[in-house]
């Protein structure tokens, strides 16, 4: 399962950087790992959008299926030192940072099981041992942000980098080029991330955009454009940006990849694209089916992958029944970790008189 | 009629009535908006009339204010208020102030529109109301919708008046639907700028709100007459101005006030209504004017917490009992 | 000790102390602070401990959030907070609310802080007081200092706060001396986040104000005492959490109170201390609580004029004599 | 007088555009009239300086001395159905706009006869009917503002752009590239000028700038980089701009200027840069200088350049005299303007009971 296998994928598009090598090393082990977890991130966003029909899910709710190899490949070139920060669509990052299928439905269902204990819902979930800084629904904000995180890295000395996704939308706010300008400045060792899926909502790119080459508008920073619907591709390239970023600052990763289904729930995602452009990408790119062709290529049977299948539906399934089965946060949980230290004084509630002092409990014990 | 054609039928006939009218914002056009509000309008008005931008608030409401410097009326549609944040800068700054800076030369006439404060489950990022932040600030009037007849008659005023409205939707509101009377069908329907109205008529004691909390209010003087508690319930219609005189009339006959909103308690609506009624009415004050307001949380995501965190009918029927 | 001492060496100590505070800011390092505030902390502790940004407030702000989420302990400056618009976004959205939307998971002990509301001759653009609109948030603590004893000891506090502190200074105030303790000198000298000071007793009014209209009220209540009435003065140092306990306590020696800000009053910290003595100690008032606020307008530049928008001596003497 | 002048001018540096001939004709009449409006330029803003320093002035004070040739060589390509928007050093555009040194003195006086009514001061300056929009403080925010005049422009059918001039420290400004974008995808007609003087307050290009190449930053937008010390090269390359912006939608200008001044009056300017760059600056590319030095080259005679500074000398004497003798505005004044239509309703004074409706009258006639 070790053996080297050496892959051809698409070529990288660069900008003032040359491109690396586009022939990737991989082997049938770290294959299958990718296989099972896009599997399971596909299974858990699918199960989230019954749930969602189902009434289970209420508010906003933004599916990754159809984008899974752009976060696995970063994953599989990268460590858990480095860290993550990403928008509102957000769900495959609490499980590749370590999180429970269940800790996902039950958040998304708003039970006190949830990631962030029913408070943060869809969009707001975090993993602060798993350098994952969420989740954040207001779009760009997380671009300085990230440069910041990247920032305390470089501060304390670490040799790690800070992932900075944003959308194709997002990539014109202007608080993204404020961003880039400073961490150009200060070498920060930070990778912004643009996932091209090609809309922002209703938008086309090019609608939005006047130059919509994305991995061109870092300007002065160097950028680099991968076929974001290919794990390798992707694994490679955020290896070699890493390495980049480390020694030199920041660098513009623009991923083509594609959502299979609308912006968000209320969105049913085929009035501004068309259903061939989706059946299209779902036939041709889909990622998990390239990493399937290619482990079946390599001699992996057929059955094992039904296997990894199978389980993996399993769990997705026990999670949802299980979150399913969770509770309601208790009701005094709306007082809690609104200060890290409240300083002895009370908010007020929706009453004149109701008055509490918020408590500072991560762990929600009682 | 719902809220949402209210707000759609206005736009139009102000879109038809006046070519400097022009709307712009995130998916008002192809998308039709993402809820709905400007559905039809691209289609009828052309792209140079019904603008889609991109998701840089901050700069096409920069666009927009210069442009209404420049002498065209644009409606800004922010997605919802809480994107608004990014641009607050232009609406403050750049707005509300030139006229009075420009010594009266350049006028600003834009309605800045959206849904306001809290929606289902879209928790702290997406819950906030910002009336009493806008309404502070002179150079800029705020109104606040309740129902159809406010929609369409206060959206007609914004849209026409020469000065900068921010215009706070809910987007609850959207889907329900209010009787109207034909004069609300008018195309030249509009109402006073500065303006509350008495829904409901009481005499012991004088509910204030706003918005989708007017329907609350309603609803809890329906459960209060039932205890043979009278209430009156004012729509305040418009924050800025505040329409201080029909809330001191309404004080002099009920001598007894609550108030209710959506958002955080601190320096809120609330918080200067009450202090208003101090200074102007105090004589007049059988009881303390109580504030019901949203718990000063971030908004929670879990369903049970969310409702906590917001007056619901009893927390009003509640107050207003504590006092009666 | 001048206000801008206090500020300086309160940075100094704290750069000193904890390795993981830094400074940022426009022209905080070569330039030594736009106002001086930060003079000599670059020679002293490095272009890594103090940083200079671009003008680019949104950005360097998201930056510092980011980094305070990371373990950093920033202090963000604004040249003033009338730029901080640009950047409302990350400070409400990002770093007052993530602590409560991570399930306590990840804070943000950073510090902003810069000067705060009217200055001297910079019209209607750079004189905004934004302590209410702060002080409305949860998940933000708002201080504001009105002496060095102050500037120091809420600066001090702030820094090693592990929540987000807005810190409201007064560029009027920083070349303003006055007398401090030993005690404030000492390197650990914090003063408790959310306790107001009484600066003087005095048992008919009570004058409740912060930052520099502290030192009005103080005179105010020297010319009073003249006339034999005695004031007493609240400073409220924190503005978010408000010490409303120290308020009543006052009023229920004084039963009358008076409020004074240099900001707007639609929703102002006056309306919130009106509003909340009309529901803690609605019997203890012989008198309404008035409000003395700047004007209802944006900031004219003429002398006469800015005068006559902000609140003199004088006009604190008048609401406290037509209660008193 | 009218007989053609053929200058030639630095070569102009482009980016995505074929640079303009830097071969620029002009004659002796409009080489006076340049210099004439320079030299005011001039001795307004030192008069502006004296007054400040003997305390007539208070706040703020953005003086241009150093940048004239940008705003000449602006005027003299475009009309006055053009319009302008500029930043708070903004006393220059109000004299070529068609404002008076007197209005403008005794606005930076706080008198009623000012510009604005003593309401604005120095950094708030508009002519509304000559097309100028101020006069902005904050930093940046004319930039998406000034795109939006153009939209205007565009919306009614008029030939004509917005010039939206910023200066080197707002380059940088995330909603400047925001409304790059936006200016683009919709083909305004808007000039982005960056007025590069080299520093933001006490700030050097480089140190605020990752790439201080500021006519390439609009990356996707063209962009051309003029002498600004050069009064005909800056003609030249906004007439060939304008004419470029209304057929095709935005372009960006960087013209190399430099303050002479501190960037405000509590800024000695002389920390951040040093004595013999500013000299050398004033002897070797001095804007007035170098006009004067092209008249007396084609036969213009010393005393007749003379006279005009003298001219102007007592045109600015006499203002700044008048001005000094104008009133504070009457109180009420305070309550105008607010509102175009107050809708009746009355805003509160600094005393409980203090309410006064307030009145729209940009006549000031009483
Ligand atoms: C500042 C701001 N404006 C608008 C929104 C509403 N909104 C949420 S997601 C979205 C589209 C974002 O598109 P893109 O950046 O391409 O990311 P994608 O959803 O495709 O992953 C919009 C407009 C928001 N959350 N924040
Ligand atoms: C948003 C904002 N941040 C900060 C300031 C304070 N400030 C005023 S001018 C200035 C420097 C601007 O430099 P530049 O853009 O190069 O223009 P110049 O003054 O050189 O003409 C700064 C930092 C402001 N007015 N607005
Ligand atoms: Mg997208
Ligand atoms: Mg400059």
């Amino acid at each position: 399962a070790a053996a080297p296998i050496k892959v051809e994928v698409m070529p990288y598009k660069v900008h003032r950087i040359d491109a690396p090598s586009n022939i990737v090393e991989t082997n049938v082990a770290e294959l299958t790992d990718f296989y099972k977890l896009m599997y399971k991130m596909r299974r858990m966003e699918i199960a989230a959008d019954m749930m969602y029909k189902a009434k289970f899910i209420r508010g906003f709710c933004h599916l990754y299926d159809g984008q899974e190899a752009v976060l696995t490949g970063i994953e599989a070139a990268i460590t858990k030192q480095d860290s993550i920060i990403t928008s509102y669509r957000d769900h495959c990052q609490h499980v590749s940072r370590g999180g429970s299928v269940l800790s996902l439905m039950a958040e998304l269902m708003g039970k006190k099981e949830g990631a962030t204990r029913g408070l943060g819902g869809s969009m707001h979930i975090y993993n602060r041992a798993g350098n994952f800084y969420g989740g954040n629904g207001i779009v760009g904000a997380q671009i300085p942000l990230g440069a910041g995180i990247a920032l305390a890295h470089k501060y304390r000395g670490e040799k790690n980098v800070c992932i900075t996704m944003y959308g194709d939308g997002a990539a014109n706010q202007g608080q993204k080029y404020e961003a880039l300008n400073m961490a150009g400045l200060w070498n920060l060792p930070v990778i912004f991330v643009c996932e091209n899926n090609h809309y922002g909502m209703g938008t086309a790119e090019w609608r939005a955009a006047k130059s919509p080459n994305f991995y061109t508008r870092g300007d002065y920073i160097p950028g680099i454009k991968v076929d974001g619907m290919d794990v390798l591709a992707v694994k490679n390239a955020v290896a070699f940006a890493k390495a980049y970023s480390l020694e030199n600052g920041p660098i513009v990763m623009e991923m083509d990849t594609y959502r299979y289904h609308g912006h968000s729930m209320s969105d049913p995602g085929s009035t501004y694209r068309t259903r061939d452009e989706i059946n299209a990408m779902r036939t041709e790119r889909d990622p998990i089916e390239r990493v399937k062709k290619l482990l079946l290529s390599n001699g992996v049977d057929a059955g094992d992958l039904k296997k990894i299948e199978k389980e993996v539906k399993k769990e997705v399934d026990e999670a949802v029944e299980a979150a399913k089965t969770g509770t309601a946060p208790p009701a005094h949980w709306l007082w809690k970790n609104m200060y890290m230290d409240p300083a002895g004084a009370a908010m007020r509630g929706v009453l004149p008189g109701q008055y509490v002092v918020p408590e500072f409990d991560p762990t929600y014990a009682k | 009629m719902t809220v949402r054609d209210a707000l759609n039928s206005a736009l139009d006939e102000e879109l038809a009535r006046d070519d400097k009218v022009y709307v712009l914002g995130e998916e008002v056009g192809e998308y039709q908006g993402a809820y709905k509000i400007t559905r039809g309008l691209l289609q009828k008005f052309g792209p140079d009339r019904v603008k889609d931008t991109p998701i840089t608030e901050a700069g096409f409401t920069g666009i927009a204010v210069g442009s209404a410097f420049a002498g065209l009326r644009p409606v800004c549609e922010f997605m919802t208020w809480n994107f608004a944040m990014q641009a607050i800068d232009q609406i403050i700054n750049s707005a509300a102030k030139t006229l009075y800076m420009s010594a009266g030369q350049i006028n600003c006439p834009i309605v800045f529109r959206g849904p306001n404060g809290a929606a289902a489950g879209v928790a702290a990022q997406h819950s906030q109301c910002f009336a009493s932040w806008y309404s502070s600030v002179p150079g800029l009037k705020v109104l606040a919708p309740y129902d159809a007849e406010d929609a369409r008659g206060l959206l007609k005023a914004a849209i026409r008046d020469p000065d900068p409205v921010v215009f706070l939707e809910n987007e609850i509101l959207y889907g329900q639907a209010f009787p109207v009377t034909p004069q609300v069908l008018d195309k030249d329907f509009t109402l006073p700028i500065g303006k509350a109205k008495v829904m409901r008529e009481g005499k012991h004691v004088t509910l204030v709100s706003f918005s989708k909390m007017v329907g609350y209010c309603l609803k809890a003087a329906d459960t209060l007459a039932k205890e043979g508690i009278d209430v009156e319930v004012i729509n305040l219609r418009s924050i800025k101005p505040l329409d201080k005189d029909t809330l001191i009339a309404s004080l002099k006959k009920t001598h007894k006030m609550v108030t209710v909103e959506e958002g955080w308690p601190q320096c809120g609506v609330g918080s200067e209504v009450s202090a208003l009624m101090m200074e102007h009415a105090f004589d007049e004050l059988d009881a303390p004017v109580l504030r019901v307001t949203g718990a000063e949380v971030p908004m929670p995501y879990a369903a049970n917490l969310e409702a906590a965190a917001l007056p619901q009918i009893d927390d009003i029927v509640k107050a207003v009992k504590s006092i009666a």
